[in-house]
């Protein structure tokens, strides 16, 4: 046992030795591997036009779509392979978002990045930081290749200020998703209620549906992280992407903390917490509505039907101004590649949101087409009056906004998220909230 | 095969385990290595072994020097304390494992392994495992194990030190017996001397890792060569004796007793130091005799043992503790005191401890 | 009297325990064989209304299951045989050989226990794809081929073998190597079945690292199937439920068919300090 | 007694040595010291491997950042919730399974199963039954009076029932390592000290007790160490987040999330190297206690 002891504590002396003396080695390497990386570095891509894929290509794309959106994507991307000659587009699961996000990390260390990833915005700072996306604008300004003005302002203007950064585009945008307010038909019906348009409206109607069973409001579990919506909707700013500012605690930041507080802790509302996704608890009938992401649409569509349950979805209530966050990941392209590669790339971006393919990608998935020609083609028109649910997330897209698109936006967003959650919890009042949440956000932005 | 060891010694990280130990072994004799544990017995069978390699010194087998010699090409057999049999295998797969080891074929193992089986007296038992026998069974198949090679030299360490009393001198006995037919050189560790005594060729006694004496048992007995080694020899041990020598009277006197043992015969007093030890067997003592010529004693006695064969007497020479075995034909009755003889003795140089005189009866030397 | 009754008790305790240990079981199957509206009805039931053994089907047919469970069946064989040779080695090294600065190597190596698994995800990666292993069934495997708990168990096992039984091999004529293999190998049988056990089930179960390591389906193991079921709104659990329960029970199997070595395996590896 | 080794020697043995030590030099060792490396750059391009200045800074952050301490809070409260538990309980239920009764083999499997089962699996089995409303958990606590508990709600409860869910899971094994444990002990001093008049349980608290306690100081630290590092557990229960309001975020949670949310290396190794030597010190803690304690 003794000895097992020393052995111990000669062990740690020799890590420790270790690490000292593996140091000076360690900014040789550094060295010759950075002179070599640049090496590789492909000069910027000039004159477009000017490449032909004549030489089979294969690309990689990462995506985190399971289940049926995975099949959805696959079928495209074989129409997409069928139709180019000499490109192959491999899709590659890579599990969840947080998955894919830590398999892009390591792959970025490892130099083995694929060709295109999905990935949100927030994501893209940190890539476009690290120096690892392309420039897409000669791609779209591109004769042969690129866009035409009408084509490329047929992508929703929301989605393509989303994916672009001082004026360059890094990313197309594909899954988009936006907050819904999904409810209970039957319960509005029963109780005679209309269904809220305004905060004032839904606090009323939240009262009057909130009984034993029944609590009126849901939100999902990310209701910290996603508070922006309601910022906004009360007219404020949560943060400002041209000055780094973060705004919330302000007069709205208060005013909107300070209603849904007052939803959760009077009983009328509540968080889908334990449950995971609101969607389980609607389709039981526990709440009469709850606001969610249009992508969980598909998730409350069955067991809600086999349950008997009627429902519909509404566009989310205002109150100074309406506001609907946009979520969901943009294809965005790796700059390590071959000008071949990333032309074949770029050809397969174009193609996955092009209006057929957007068009029948939302009618799988639930998410919203990107393209203002799908939201105006016949098929649909028709789809969303067969399925109403569908046709609403579109309605907001004129006013629609998204996450702020800050260096270190996790971090930054936790760390508020954190703070509102106390505030919530009933740990701190709105005003101690808003104070602490200002703090975190400076200490987190000022990093 | 002879074995020579010269000025062999090992040296642990810290102690001497055996120091510059030079002796030689006869072809076909059984030696003991024997001594209180800690003396370097085993550590001296292991360098035999090849197990161990010597800091100092040589060891020949015949004219080869083997010191580099790893155990497996040492042309050994070896049977250990706790028998180390392969608990997985059968005892004929036991038995056939060094043969295996040599790439012997399989059927000349297989009648090799039966025939050391029947010599050993376990040909019954051979599919069964270690864990299924009697410890003298499993001694028996690490001696069969040992052999089977036909190696020149057999290494037994405490191989009977497990085995209860009536089983051990079987055993021993069956040991002599197979290494007779055999004829194999043999070495066996001990602690126990009379184990030693009743099976060895020679015994070879150590203490501290340094050789006492090497010698026949007989002769180790009769004639040990200082007082450790006619301590350790016999059951119960000698009695011993602080004397000082009168040398006019020619005579030692017992100290704090008024007790003295004319020394007797040719003896050149005058090389005797002052003070010296005397040790006599229990055995020695003796109440009749033919000669006249016998020192004779006076016992007061306290307790009288009878064993059958013999009378254990317990009792007093002067104001010292003594132990007398006399043959039980004797007619003691309820005697309190008695006169015996004294046949033979042995007296040491105190101060040396080594032996200078042997009384043998008839006082010669 | 009193001897049955505390037997009654015994059995009533342990029936209880095991109760509470198989809930979430009975829950998982029971969930597995319902209608998505079901799942989600409260109160719950615990026998399925209608049971839906085609969720098994829908499930299985949700991922390329079988090439994953081709995978998984590789994997958990390949990294399973090779660490139970490198864990005998050095547990061989660790328990009957000298050397110099053995003790020392030792300790190093038990102390990596104490850093967090996740910590060494990147730089792996990292030498992986260094080597050109990522999406090959060397990155699944060959991290995993060493696991310093397998030889701390072994070579505990070992030294209870006693010493004399190397000496003997050794006379006998036996090389250090052919002495590990004919005659501890054997021996420590039941060790060797732990260590196995304990590493295929790691292995069956792990997840993080195949994701991150491969790169194609064709590649991929049976838990990484299991993110089939989930999205970012919500979760198909009644056919998660089914892949689930399919995926545990070969790993109880297997268990079941071995367990009786793994009590005289730990048992024997004598757990001295 | 040990021979010194020789040359010869040395080379035989790390020949042996060799493929496991490639193997876990390349894919443990190595890692490890480069991330104890990389917890003082203070200024580092992690993905060129440019280190801009070395310095303290990571551990001043981690050192002054509530969450840190937070975590490390949990860590120790779930320390101590299942450390201790998990080992009573399984030794219980190992010396109920010892005593000789039928179908101790369907037992034994039964109460292994939580170890065979990834966490993922059955983590999400757990959320349900600690549903607040309708999970089971809640229902068996009505029948005492108890009014539903929050348990994945309410800041106050996640540690509990992430510890509750542990203890359960762990149990399998130790209750393994028990069993061989008990299997050691000769059934001769129980003969003997029931002839000497011992009870039932005073036999368990004079003999098994003393005579197993090698085997409870290595599933201690095996117990212990492993909690430390607790992970799987926390992300899976409550779907990739540490619990309501960061209730129960644990310090590799806390590493996992500087690492792979927020890419601040540096602090991440900062964070797993405080973790280190905390585990470190425990274990020579209990090794010292051990060696004073240990019967045999």
């Amino acid at each position: 046992m003794r000895k097992l002891w020393l052995m111990l504590v000669c062990a740690f002396a020799v890590l420790v030795l270790a690490a000292c003396s593996s140091g000076s080695n360690e900014e040789q390497g550094t060295n010759s591997n950075g002179t070599s990386k640049q090496g590789t570095e492909k000069a910027e891509v000039t004159g477009i036009d000017g490449i032909e894929i004549t030489e089979p290509v294969e690309i990689e794309f990462w995506h985190a779509m399971s289940g049926d959106h995975e099949k959805a994507l696959q079928k495209i991307t074989d129409d997409f392979n069928n139709s180019h000659e000499n490109i192959t587009v491999k899709l590659v699961n890579q599990g969840g978002y947080g998955d894919l996000s830590t398999k892009v990390m390591a792959a970025a260390k490892a130099n083995t990045l694929p060709a295109l990833t999905q990935a949100y915005e927030d994501w893209m700072t940190e890539y476009i930081e690290n120096d690892f996306i392309t420039n897409l604008n000669p791609y779209v300004e591109s004769e042969k290749y690129g866009f035409t003005d009408d084509e490329f302002n047929d992508i929703m203007e929301v989605f393509r200020e989303m994916n672009t950064w001082d004026g360059v585009l890094y990313g197309l945008p594909f899954n988009k998703s936006t907050q819904l307010m999904f409810y209970n038909v039957t319960y509005f019906e029963e109780a005679g209620l209309e269904v809220p348009t305004t905060w004032d409206e839904m606090k009323e109607a939240a009262e009057i549906l909130t009984n034993d069973d029944v609590i009126a409001i849901g939100f999902e579990n990310g209701l910290s992280i996603g508070f922006n919506q309601w910022v906004h909707q009360a007219g404020g700013q949560f943060f400002d992407e041209a000055t780094g500012e973060f705004k919330m605690n302000s007069e709205e930041g208060k005013y909107a903390l300070t209603y849904v507080n007052d939803l959760i802790q009077s009983g009328v509302a509540r968080t889908a917490g334990e449950d995971g996704y609101m969607s389980g608890p609607f389709a039981r009938g526990d709440v009469a509505m709850y606001f969610g992401s249009s992508a969980g649409l598909p998730y409350v569509a069955a067991p809600a039907a086999e349950n008997g349950i009627e429902w519909s979805t509404a566009v989310l209530p205002s109150d100074a101004q309406s506001a609907a966050p946009f979520a969901g990941t943009n294809v965005t392209m790796f700059n390590h590649l071959s000008d071949e590669e990333k032309l074949a790339a770029w050809q397969y971006m174009k193609f996955l949101i092009n209006t057929d393919n957007t068009i029948y990608w939302a009618q799988q998935s639930g998410y919203i087409p990107v393209r203002q020609s799908a939201l105006d083609s016949d098929e649909w028109k028709s789809y969303v009056e067969e399925n109403p649910t569908y046709g609403v997330a579109q309605q907001q897209l004129e006013y629609g906004f998204y996450d702020p698109r800050v260096k270190g936006a996790y971090a930054f967003k936790n760390a508020v998220a954190k703070e509102l959650d106390k505030v919530f919890l009933g740990e701190y009042t709105v005003e101690e909230g808003l104070e602490a949440a200002d703090k975190a956000a400076a200490k987190e932005l000022g990093k | 095969m002879e074995i020579k060891l010269t000025n062999l010694a090992m040296d642990f990280q810290q102690t001497k385990a055996v120091n510059d130990l030079t002796i030689t072994i006869q072809d076909g004799h059984l030696v003991s290595i024997l001594g209180p544990s800690g003396c370097g017995k085993s550590t001296t069978l292991n360098m035999l072994a090849g197990l161990y390699k010597p800091t100092a010194g040589e060891i020949y087998f015949g004219d080869k020097l083997v010191n580099q010699v790893e155990p497996e090409h040492r042309e050994i057999g070896m049977v250990f304390q706790n028998y180390a049999l392969y608990p997985h295998l059968t005892v004929l797969k036991n038995i056939m494992f060094p043969l295996k080891m040599a790439k012997v074929n399989k059927k000349e193992a297989f009648e090799r392994a039966t025939e050391m089986a029947k010599l050993v007296q376990i040909d019954h038992l051979l599919d069964r495992k270690p864990g299924q026998l009697s410890g003298g069974q499993q001694q028996r198949v690490a001696i069969a194990r040992a052999l089977v090679k036909n190696p020149k030299v057999l290494l037994l360490d405490e191989p009977l030190s497990n085995l209860d009393a009536r089983l051990r001198l079987e055993m021993r006995e069956e040991i002599r017996r197979i290494q007779k037919e055999v004829g194999i050189t043999t070495i066996f560790v001990t602690h126990d001397q009379e184990e030693a005594m009743s099976i060895s060729d020679k015994i070879l006694l150590m203490r501290d890792g340094t050789l006492q004496q090497y010698t026949t048992p007989l002769e180790m007995y009769d004639k040990p060569s200082n007082l450790f080694v006619s301590q350790f020899m016999g059951n119960p041990p000698i009695n011993i004796y602080k004397a000082t020598v009168n040398k006019e009277l020619k005579r030692v006197e017992l100290k704090n007793s008024n007790v003295h043992i004319p020394l007797l015969g040719n003896v050149d007093v005058t090389k005797f130091p002052e003070d010296v030890i005397v040790g006599i067997r229990p055995e020695s003592f003796v109440s009749e005799t033919s000669s006249k010529e016998l020192p004779q004693v006076s016992i007061s006695i306290n307790l009288i043992e009878r064993t059958g064969r013999d009378t254990l007497l317990s009792g007093k020479i002067g104001e010292q503790q003594v132990r007398a075995l006399i043959s039980s034909k004797q007619q003691l009755g309820n005697v309190e005191e008695l006169s015996l003889y004294i046949t033979e003795f042995t007296v040491f140089d105190s101060e040396t401890e080594n032996s200078i005189w042997y009384f043998d009866g008839e006082g010669a030397q | 009297m009193r001897q049955a009754f505390s037997k009654g008790f015994i059995y009533i305790l342990l029936t209880i325990g095991s109760l509470l240990m198989l809930l979430p079981f009975i829950w998982m199957i029971s969930t597995s064989l319902k209608t998505p509206g079901e799942v989600m009805s409260m109160p719950p039931t615990w026998i399925p209304e209608s049971w839906k053994w085609d969720n098994y089907l829908k499930a299985w047919e949700m991922a390329p299951f079988l090439r994953y469970t081709l995978n998984s069946i590789i994997v958990v064989i390949v990294s399973t045989i090779g660490e139970i040779i490198t864990t005998i080695l050095a547990a061989y090294a660790f328990s009957r050989l000298q050397f110099w600065g053995r003790d020392i190597v030792f300790a190093i190596l038990l102390g990596t226990m104490m850093v967090p698994g996740e910590m060494l995800l990147i730089p792996n990666f990292v030498t992986l794809s260094n080597l050109g292993w990522i999406n090959q069934y060397e990155a699944l495997i060959i991290p995993w081929l060493a696991s310093i708990f397998s030889i701390f168990l072994l070579r505990q096992y070992f030294l209870g073998v006693p010493k004399e039984l190397h000496y003997a091999a050794k006379i006998d004529g036996c090389s250090n190597f052919r002495f590990l293999w004919s005659v501890m190998v054997p021996l420590a049988k039941p060790a060797i079945v732990t260590i196995a056990l304990l590493k295929a089930i790691g292995s069956w179960n792990a997840f993080l690292w195949p994701l991150i390591v491969t790169q194609s389906e064709e590649m991929r193991t049976l838990p990484v199937g299991l993110t089939a079921f989930t999205t970012e709104a919500g979760t198909n659990f009644e056919l998660l439920m089914a892949a689930s329960s399919m995926i545990i029970l070969p790993m109880i199997i297997l268990y079941i068919i071995l367990q009786k070595y793994i009590i005289e395996g730990v048992s024997k590896a004598g757990l001295k300090g | 007694m040990n021979q010194k080794p020789t040359l010869k020697d040395t080379l035989i043995g790390y020949s042996y040595l060799l493929p496991a030590l490639i193997i876990l030099g390349v894919f443990s060792v190595y890692p490890i010291i480069k991330s104890f490396f990389m917890s003082f750059y203070a200024d580092y391009d992690f993905f060129k491997d440019i280190v801009h200045s070395y310095g303290f800074d990571n551990f001043i952050y981690i050192f002054q950042d509530t969450e840190f301490y937070k975590s490390l809070t949990n860590t120790f409260i779930f320390v101590i919730g299942v450390v201790p538990a998990s080992i009573s309980i399984s030794l219980v239920i190992a010396i109920l399974l010892n005593s000789k009764i039928k179908f101790g083999k369907l037992f034994r499997t039964i109460y292994f199963l939580p170890f065979v089962t990834s966490v993922v699996a059955i983590a999400i089995v757990w959320q349900w039954i600690y549903h607040s409303e309708y999970g089971i958990l809640n229902y068996f606590l009505g029948w005492f009076g108890i009014s539903p508990i929050e348990w994945l709600n309410d800041p106050k409860w996640s540690m509990p029932a992430l510890i509750i869910m542990c203890i359960w899971k762990s149990l399998g094994y130790n209750i393994i390592l028990f069993l061989a444990g008990l299997q050691n002990i000769n059934p001769q001093y129980y003969l003997a000290a029931q002839i000497d008049g011992a009870s039932k349980f005073k036999r368990f608290w004079h003999i098994t007790v003393p005579l197993l306690s090698p085997t409870t100081f290595f599933v201690s630290i095996v117990v212990l160490i492993n909690s430390f590092k607790v992970f799987d557990e926390v992300f899976a229960l409550f779907n990739g987040r540490p619990g309501p309001g960061y209730s129960a975020q644990t310090i590799v949670y806390y590493i996992f999330e500087k690492f792979y949310n927020e890419w601040e290396f540096g602090i991440a190794s900062a964070a797993a190297f405080v973790l280190f030597i905390i585990i470190f010190i425990f274990t020579l803690i209990q090794l010292y206690v051990g060696k004073r304690k240990v019967n045999y």
